[in-house]
């Protein structure tokens, strides 16, 4: 085990994955002489030369098409697109394309691609550069999306994404880069099968569950320490798999502890939690104690101003009080 | 097929030979093969056999057999919705063809792709896409991928003339230009987009000429005579094949019908469409090649009659082939399988009780 | 009191707002000579010239990123994208910019646009012409989305969102241009305000209630007929407004009936149905009697072949279906 | 404001006259007070007294200046997230300018935009815009509606040379130049997008030339020489409002600092970096203007002076300005008021029982 930040667990994932795998390279803009606009691959095109780090206009929808395009001819291009806010201009080739050849063609051609990129705000970057759209990848079959929340899922995960072979979302998150965690030095043999499409219980609890998923579920361990000095035990869930959904591991968390609140990063209205909710009431439904709560971003475009930045997005002490309202309704708290 | 070269060995281009008369009846076989599958289409779509949308390429006849016969079978060609000749150009057995459009499982794409959306592996017929623009940063990335790999394989993407105004195309020219892509940009130009003409839509309607945006070649050539289309696109391979540089290659020719088979084209006005129908590359080859004694009248109704039975043999093959079943839904949405993307039907609840 | 087509309503409206006020244009891809891919623009060039109804190139970026440059000037255009499959290469702009530019720059600006585009699936178009994707719009704050269900609610719906200041997503859908309805010959002095943001129950019951919208409204009020048939007497409440979204409405039909279906013509995982389910097991916890139910389009990139297209689509049948379990889950029906 | 003519009178333009010493002067003190208002800004944001992203416009001062000096006040102006200079030369006083970056109700954009989104609607800024290429079909629609209403207005849309290689850029232009729209199109060429030049990412790196795509004009100035740039700008001015056409207008000059406040510019090799500094429009001007006679030192300090205060005023003007109130979250979320649009705060609960 090393401990090291959710960056370089990134950066070292790649590179394993390229020395590994001939076919897996990487294309974005500012990735290469830059060394990425939030340096994810510093080194890495020193290290592997131009053609397996590949910098590229800027023009999104050109070059996530031009990957999709060397994936259906077998390569395992890794696209990084700056922030997740920009890949609205690709996402026809993504949702269009990427999501739809495998099917669309009768299975004929698989599309093994990657396409890593942050969400996340809090950082005064204005109602263009804040937004958390995962949803719109995560409702969309054909597609795989994760969102991991440690280092260690980080690397994991990404190492998972990589020798799969459909595309997949790898969300990414701004306010994540640099917090440290435990990583193991080996991989294990084959870890990919698990990290596809589970979530995880990753503090057991019985009193309440908290659901999130990439910053959020740190959130939610945070918030989950709070609660028990008040002698609540929470049980926490990170998603981390957005697409396709582990259903069963949330709804099982539920029916032990009888409630539960979800924590998300984007707008609460059709926003991720909106799923998880629905799910929740529909496979807990006898067991829940109190309506499934939300706690999600103020839904506005989110103002530079620091003062209303910071009042519009979901925090530790928001989730809290949620969390504490619903413990109220189920009688575990006072 | 990963190798490590980016730079590959050049070939000398084959001498362009004079063509012989087999190699002229063999053109407008092919010309007609494409011709008369696209009336049967017409036809079965207004019996309902074929569904969706349906776009023909009657009156290109000339532009799809010059573009695929410039290609080697290793090389690859992505196209737009309107490709049944290009499927066909490829080699791709006609029933197979019709099959797709009968959504049967016998067709290209398994019935999952329609007319629109046909795709063969071996063919390295890599897709007909629905989404104007869609194909073209894909073929892109293919030339890109053989690039990486140091292949001598070519990309051909097709695309129509209303194609050259949206984003994607401007993005990927200029990509593959700046990586020295091997790929050839054919477009179509039938002067229309649905129904809005080249003039309404392009600030500069000389397509080709759009090539100097990107540094690269643009060559306009006559669409209806399938010997200049030959090679002029046999040339833009050459140069990706040899020197890895893309070429911007205009073909002009006319629409002979509406822009898909339930458009009865009101808009067009007379004028043009006798234009049209005076430009069909179909009677010009057969008319230049009954006058150069190539073909005589009994030749060509040989040629007529074995078209037309291997059309007639593609519809049967459509019509008697099975539809997918209903078990097959979720066979195509994941090629590695992953937990918990159990499919469901509409009325399946979310949890079995 | 006449009886026209959805697609009539539609053009006698954009007709009638273009003769009142000078502002309001037209503007979208072979929407002049054409006369529109869904015929719903026929006549109009010829009536008001190219100045008022403006054919454009492919170009979905550009002509909406213009109409909401114009609509920054205080002109008034109404788009049409073709269909809402195509809408995705306009997303940034809608998204980015019209959704964005009246609250980013303070309130200086406001952006009084409407896009036009069908949905709907079910006429063999394939896995990229067949998709309901409104979720994209009704999730983001600064846009409002519409989806009207029939000729009445098309006409006053789209009366009032051109005569709205904001940008706003209309959702007209294929398989509803056909259908006929009544439609008032004189519209109400100020029918507006109650157009956007207001749900409506269509069909008042007490056993359960049916929700849909656009297309699937209809379904709802068809499954109703039917069960009304085996004595259960059904609740049909048309959405109309996805964004805001009316959640009184639908949690006071559910506190009423005790239950609920959700049926919506996109894919269930995160679609607009899981905000429905959401919302009413928080507003309606106390009063639910079951879980609620949600019938959608199968997970899948929709095929082409007119056998698995039909599996996949949500129809009367599934709903009914899905609405007889809920219904035998709550005992009112054996 | 709405007309119902689409063609508008041509008036001829003003005789371009040779500038005199006033106006040297004032383009100088226009230079220098953007110069100083990023530094400015640079020592404030490493303060912490601005967030986000912020872009400077070290090094582009003369073209700042002489492209916003050739718009008369009716005119609009598009830009990128690099636009403090363009807000200060559309003439918005520093303090707005600068309390837009400290996020202060004062600002420009009311501390809702940050460095990235200034807008001011009496000074006709209509926004800095932080997607690339964003504000291009918006430029384009604004010009569409000018000419929709018989306007004699022209639309300005500046942009980097990056933002040519995106397809918005292509889309524009072509719609711009199809629709006779009074546009100008003014790529700032500094030669870098954040790290990558443009000889890396357009593969015709003469920008102007892309012009050739639209059949507009297109034209590069030297962007360090705000009298060349003035000109330049003025006709294409002059080409869209008598004439409504678009151009594409190139101005050549140097990023002096990293893409923004806080990048390094590791990437940058020491002779490109000597260049730029060599190029600084700044000192390039004043020792002209030395030479010339038309300043003397005494008269140069003074000009520093003023500039220095007014810098000062703006500054302090922003840091006494109040924060926007929290109570003000939900206020422009929505132009027309409809029901069920009801703030939310994160903690809040969606049904208050
Ligand atoms: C992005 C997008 N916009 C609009 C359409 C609708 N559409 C289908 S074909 C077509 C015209 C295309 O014209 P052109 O590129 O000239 O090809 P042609 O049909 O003439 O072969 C349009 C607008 C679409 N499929 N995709
Ligand atoms: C669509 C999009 N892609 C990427 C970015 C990230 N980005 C911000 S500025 C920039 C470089 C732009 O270069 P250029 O157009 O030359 O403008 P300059 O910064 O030099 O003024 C990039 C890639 C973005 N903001 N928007
Ligand atoms: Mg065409
Ligand atoms: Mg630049």
């Amino acid at each position: 085990m090393s401990v090291i930040t959710y960056r370089q667990a990134l950066r070292d994932t790649l590179r394993a994955e390229m020395q590994r795998d001939e076919n897996v390279f990487l294309i974005g803009e500012e990735i290469g002489h830059f060394e990425g606009s939030y340096k994810i691959t510093e080194g890495l095109l020193k290290e592997f030369g131009p053609r397996r780090v590949r910098d590229t206009p800027i023009a999104e929808e050109g070059f996530v098409g031009a990957a999709i395009g060397a994936a259906m001819l077998g390569l395992r291009p890794v696209v990084e697109i700056m922030t997740i806010n920009f890949s609205l201009l690709a996402l026809d080739q993504i949702v269009n394309h990427a999501a739809k050849i495998y099917g669309m063609f009768g299975g004929q051609c698989s599309v093994p691609m990657v396409i890593r990129t942050p969400g996340g705000g809090g950082q005064q970057l204005g109602a263009t550069h804040s937004q958390n759209i995962e949803l719109f990848y995560s409702f969309v079959p054909g597609l795989k999306v994760l969102a991991p929340s440690t280092p260690a899922e980080a690397a994991s995960m990404l190492r998972a994404a990589i020798r799969d072979d459909d595309p997949v979302l790898f969300l990414e998150n701004l306010g994540l880069y640099n917090t440290k965690g435990e990583v193991p030095d080996e991989p294990d043999a084959e870890p990919e099968v698990a990290q596809i499409g589970r979530a995880a219980v990753v503090r057991p609890g019985t009193d309440i569950t908290l659901i999130g998923y990439s910053r959020m579920a740190g959130v939610a361990l945070q918030v989950a320490d709070e609660l028990a000095k008040d002698g609540v035990s929470a049980e926490v869930v990170d998603l981390r798999s957005l697409r396709p959904l582990d259903r069963t591991t949330i709804v099982e968390s539920v029916r032990r502890t009888g409630s539960a609140v979800v924590a998300e990063d984007d707008w609460l209205t059709y926003g991720i939690g909106a799923e998880i909710a629905a799910t929740i009431q529909e496979g807990a439904f006898d067991w829940l104690d109190a309506p499934v709560a939300r706690v999600a971003m103020a839904e506005v475009p989110l103002p530079y101003a620091k003062s209303l930045e910071t009042a519009a997005l979901p925090c530790a002490e928001s989730l809290a009080a949620a969390a504490r309202r619903t413990l109220r309704a189920t009688g575990r708290l006072r | 097929m990963a190798g490590k070269t980016t730079r590959r060995a050049t070939r000398t281009a084959p001498a362009v030979s004079t063509p012989d008369a087999e190699d002229l009846t063999d053109l407008f076989r092919r010309m007609l093969l494409v011709r008369r599958f696209e009336e049967r289409a017409a036809q079965a779509y207004t019996q309902a056999r074929v569904g969706g949308y349906c776009h023909l390429n009657l009156g290109e006849e000339a532009t799809v057999v010059g573009l695929t016969s410039a290609l080697e079978p290793e090389d690859y060609l992505f196209t737009n919705y309107r490709e049944h000749g290009y499927a066909l150009g490829r080699g791709i057995p006609a029933g197979r063809v019709m099959a797709e459009l009968y959504g049967r499982s016998t067709g290209v794409s398994k019935g999952w792709g329609g007319s629109m959306h046909m795709f063969d592996v071996q063919a390295r017929l890599m897709g007909g896409y629905g989404i104007v623009g869609g194909q073209v940063p894909l073929a892109a990335g293919a030339a890109l991928a053989v690039s990486y790999r140091g292949g001598r394989e070519v990309v051909m993407c097709q695309m129509g003339d209303g194609t050259t105004n949206i984003g994607a195309f401007h993005e990927s020219l200029n990509i593959a230009a700046l990586w020295d892509l091997p790929v050839v940009f054919a477009v179509v130009n039938n002067q229309l987009g649905m129904g809005t003409s080249v003039q309404e839509s392009s600030a500069e309607p000389e397509l080709h000429r759009r090539a100097a945006a990107y540094r690269i070649k643009g060559v306009r050539v006559d669409g209806t005579d399938v010997l200049a289309v030959r090679e002029a696109a046999r040339e833009a391979v050459r140069l990706a094949r040899e020197e890895q540089r893309p070429t911007l290659l205009e073909t002009v020719s006319y629409r002979l019908r509406g822009h898909s088979v339930v458009d009865p084209a009101r808009y067009r006005d007379p004028e043009e469409v006798e234009r049209a129908k005076e430009a069909d590359p179909l009677p010009l080859l057969r008319d230049r090649l009954l006058k150069d004694g190539v073909l005589d009248e009994e030749r060509l109704a040989a040629l007529e009659d074995e078209v037309r039975q291997e059309i007639t043999a593609a519809a049967e093959f459509a019509e008697s082939s099975p539809h997918p079943e209903v078990s097959t839904l979720f066979d195509h949405t994941y090629a590695t399988p992953v937990p918990n993307t159990e499919p469901r039907l509409p009325a399946d609840a979310l949890f079995t009780v």
